[in-house]
């Protein structure tokens, strides 16, 4: 029982990062295989932060009468991670906005039977 | 006490969640993202109060701003694509 | 005493909100058209969320929490409402009809 | 208590990582991401990081969700069904998740304040920074002084960021104003937008400049300043907020942050120090961090803001002048 509760967070997370990553790799839509990506990346951060939970800790702002804080250090990872996570999506984003102008279509299926045609 | 209430809010979560996953039209899954982005406000607040530190409220204005814009935006899409009233599973 | 007249007065409100937002919800899930369900909704974003917030100032005294919920308050009372007209708004001009007589249009 | 809520908030985050694998319209997976990003910031609030959550809030809910709706608007809502059959992908997940699965016996329980995590650099943050830095917001103040470097090359990735999908989609102005369809005749949604501008600009520099002693920073302060000009975009059509910001501004301001950051980390320098060294800034130390930090935040937030901006315009304006 313990050992379920103990670790119950990091299976949920990976249960989420494995349905970001199938939509990742079984669903040819491109705007999908981003959204896939969004979540995969999520739960890693919600990974990250599970780990830095302290039990009975207070969020890690120093204030007087509280002596238990949760680890700072992955917050601070996760918070630039989540910043990157933005950009790679916009850039992502951008890149299916051209291959929609090129290829008419943002399905990957239909823009490989293209390329074997060219 | 204030479990009581974060439960409440859970369970409209919940329902919410429902809602935005059977449609059957996209204003009603707006609807439903909207109405989550007010509870998860709320929440947010509860749970200040609940761990003994309300000062932290400024993430739930945060929300309150982010999910009124997000749904301006979805609003500014929607029109302009046709299909709103299709069924929700495949 | 006064402090106890105040924590009563406090739960009455955020239980009453919690009540508001549960019927609400309950109406989302439940009720025939998008239309309809609108009106649900907003009981959730005014007066359960209203009420709620008005139970956690009184839990929070005179104090910046309270100045923050009170921002917190005024905004959704504005945003919330416009965000539910705006919705309304664009459905009706998305044809979207209105469930008159029927459960299904 | 606060367990009981994350266990139900996780499991909400899976249902709706289940019903976007289910759903095809693409509006509707947009709308279920934006919810998926909601219910993940609120768990990072019950797992104590709030600055995450305020990021989280601001970037997953907000701009990634607008630049979603933006691509869907001008590609397509509807995803085929694939010709596939999804059996080898699902026979890789399941493998891979059991594995991962596996691993996961091994590693501290959840909340275990003995953790190896716990034991090295943390505590030593915890107990240093209100002797060193002096600011309550510990996160922050990793974030702006202890690893100042780190944050340097994230403005420049998003700088980066800024750049590329610049490259990618260009920027053209509008010089008339095209109105969206859906909310054209909305009037209560103008009056509330230019009731809510100041203020969210203001809040946005309260974000900024509270981020020392509460959840907040640069980050955060940039995206919501950006939020506020979207919304005015939304409400106003793309050539007014366009002629607000003008363009040559926008590019102006991207890379004036950064180097704002840059110049902060040269002049620690020139007073003796070493790059990105807050000390020598002013008399006091402590005062020097203060105001070092205050400063590399202003840097940060003034091109998170302004790249925000340019993406935005970026997606939004190709889409109008697509269209007609």
């Amino acid at each position: 029982m313990s050992n379920l509760l103990g670790h119950y967070n990091y299976w949920i997370v990976i249960v989420l990062m494995m349905t970001g990553f199938y939509i990742v790799i079984a669903r040819p839509n491109l705007i999908k295989k981003v959204i896939g990506l969004f979540i995969f990346q999520t739960s890693v951060f919600i990974l990250f932060i599970s780990m830095a939970k302290i039990e009975g800790g207070s969020a890690p702002i120093i204030e007087e009468g509280i002596s238990v804080y949760s680890n700072p250090l992955p917050h601070v990872l996760i918070l630039t991670a989540i910043v990157v996570s933005l950009a790679t999506t916009a850039l992502g984003l951008a890149l299916i906005v051209r291959i929609r102008e090129a290829y008419g279509t943002t399905n990957e299926d239909e823009i490989h039977v293209q390329d074997e045609q060219d | 006490m204030f479990i009581t209430v974060s439960a409440v809010i859970l369970v409209a979560i919940a329902i919410g969640l429902v809602r935005a996953f059977r449609g059957p039209t996209l204003y009603d899954r707006v609807m439903a993202a909207n109405m989550i982005g007010t509870l998860t406000v709320l929440m947010v607040a509860v749970l200040g109060f609940m761990t003994g530190r309300p000062e932290f409220l400024d993430i739930a204005l945060v929300y309150v701003l982010i999910s009124f814009v997000s749904t301006i935006a979805v609003l500014r899409v929607v029109n302009t694509s046709n299909d709103t009233t299709e069924d929700s599973k495949q | 005493m006064m402090a106890l007249a105040l924590d009563l007065l406090s739960w009455i409100f955020l239980l009453a909100g919690a009540a508001f937002l549960l019927i609400g919800a309950i109406g989302v899930l439940r009720f025939p058209d998008f239309y309809t369900r609108l009106h649900a909704v907003s009981v959730c974003d005014t007066m359960g969320a209203g009420l709620v917030l008005i139970g956690l100032m009184l839990q929070g005294g005179l104090s910046l929490v309270t100045v923050k919920l009170l921002l917190i308050f005024y905004f959704m009372m504005f945003t919330c409402p416009t965000a539910v007209h705006a919705l309304a708004q664009a459905a009706l001009q998305g044809k979207l009809k209105p469930v008159v007589d029927d459960r299904e249009s | 208590m606060e367990h009981f809520i994350d266990i139900v908030l996780l499991g909400l985050l899976m249902i709706t990582g289940f019903a976007i694998v289910r759903l095809r319209s693409l509006l509707a997976v947009t709308m279920l991401t934006s919810i998926y990003s909601l219910l993940s910031a609120a768990l990072f609030v019950v797992l104590d990081a709030v600055d995450v959550a305020l990021t989280e809030a601001a970037i997953g809910a907000g701009i990634s969700t607008i630049l979603m709706l933006a691509t869907i608007a001008q590609t397509t809502d509807r995803e085929k069904v694939p010709r596939h059959t999804p059996l080898l992908p699902l026979i890789v997940v399941i493998t891979t998740g059991a594995a991962l699965i596996y691993g996961t016996l091994d590693m501290p329980h959840y909340g275990d304040p003995d953790a190896p995590v716990h034991r090295h650099m943390a505590a030593a943050y915890l107990h240093d920074t209100p002797l060193e830095i002096g600011v309550p917001n510990v996160v922050t103040s990793v974030l702006a002084s202890y690893r100042g470097y780190d944050t340097l090359g994230e403005v420049t990735v998003i700088f980066t960021a800024g750049i590329g999908v610049l490259a990618l989609l260009g920027y053209h102005t509008r010089r008339q104003n095209i109105q969206p369809p859906g909310i054209k005749k909305i009037v209560v949604l103008r009056v509330i937008a230019k009731l809510f501008l100041p203020l969210i600009l203001l809040f946005a520099l309260y974000i900024l400049f509270h981020g020392d002693y509460g959840p907040g920073g640069g980050f955060q302060a940039g995206v919501i300043f950006a939020t506020g000009f979207i919304l005015y975009a939304l409400a106003f059509g793309l050539g007014n907020a366009q002629r607000l910001i003008p363009q040559r501004l926008l590019h102006g301001l991207a890379a004036a942050g950064v180097l704002i950051y840059a110049a902060v980390g040269i002049e620690g320098m020139l007073l003796g120090g070493k790059f990105l060294e807050y000390r020598v800034l002013a008399d006091d130390p402590v005062t020097g961090q203060h105001l070092g930090i205050m400063l590399i935040e202003l840097g940060v937030g003034i091109t998170v803001a302004a790249v925000m901006l340019i993406i935005y315009f970026g997606f939004v304006s190709r889409q109008n002048s697509g269209d007609s």
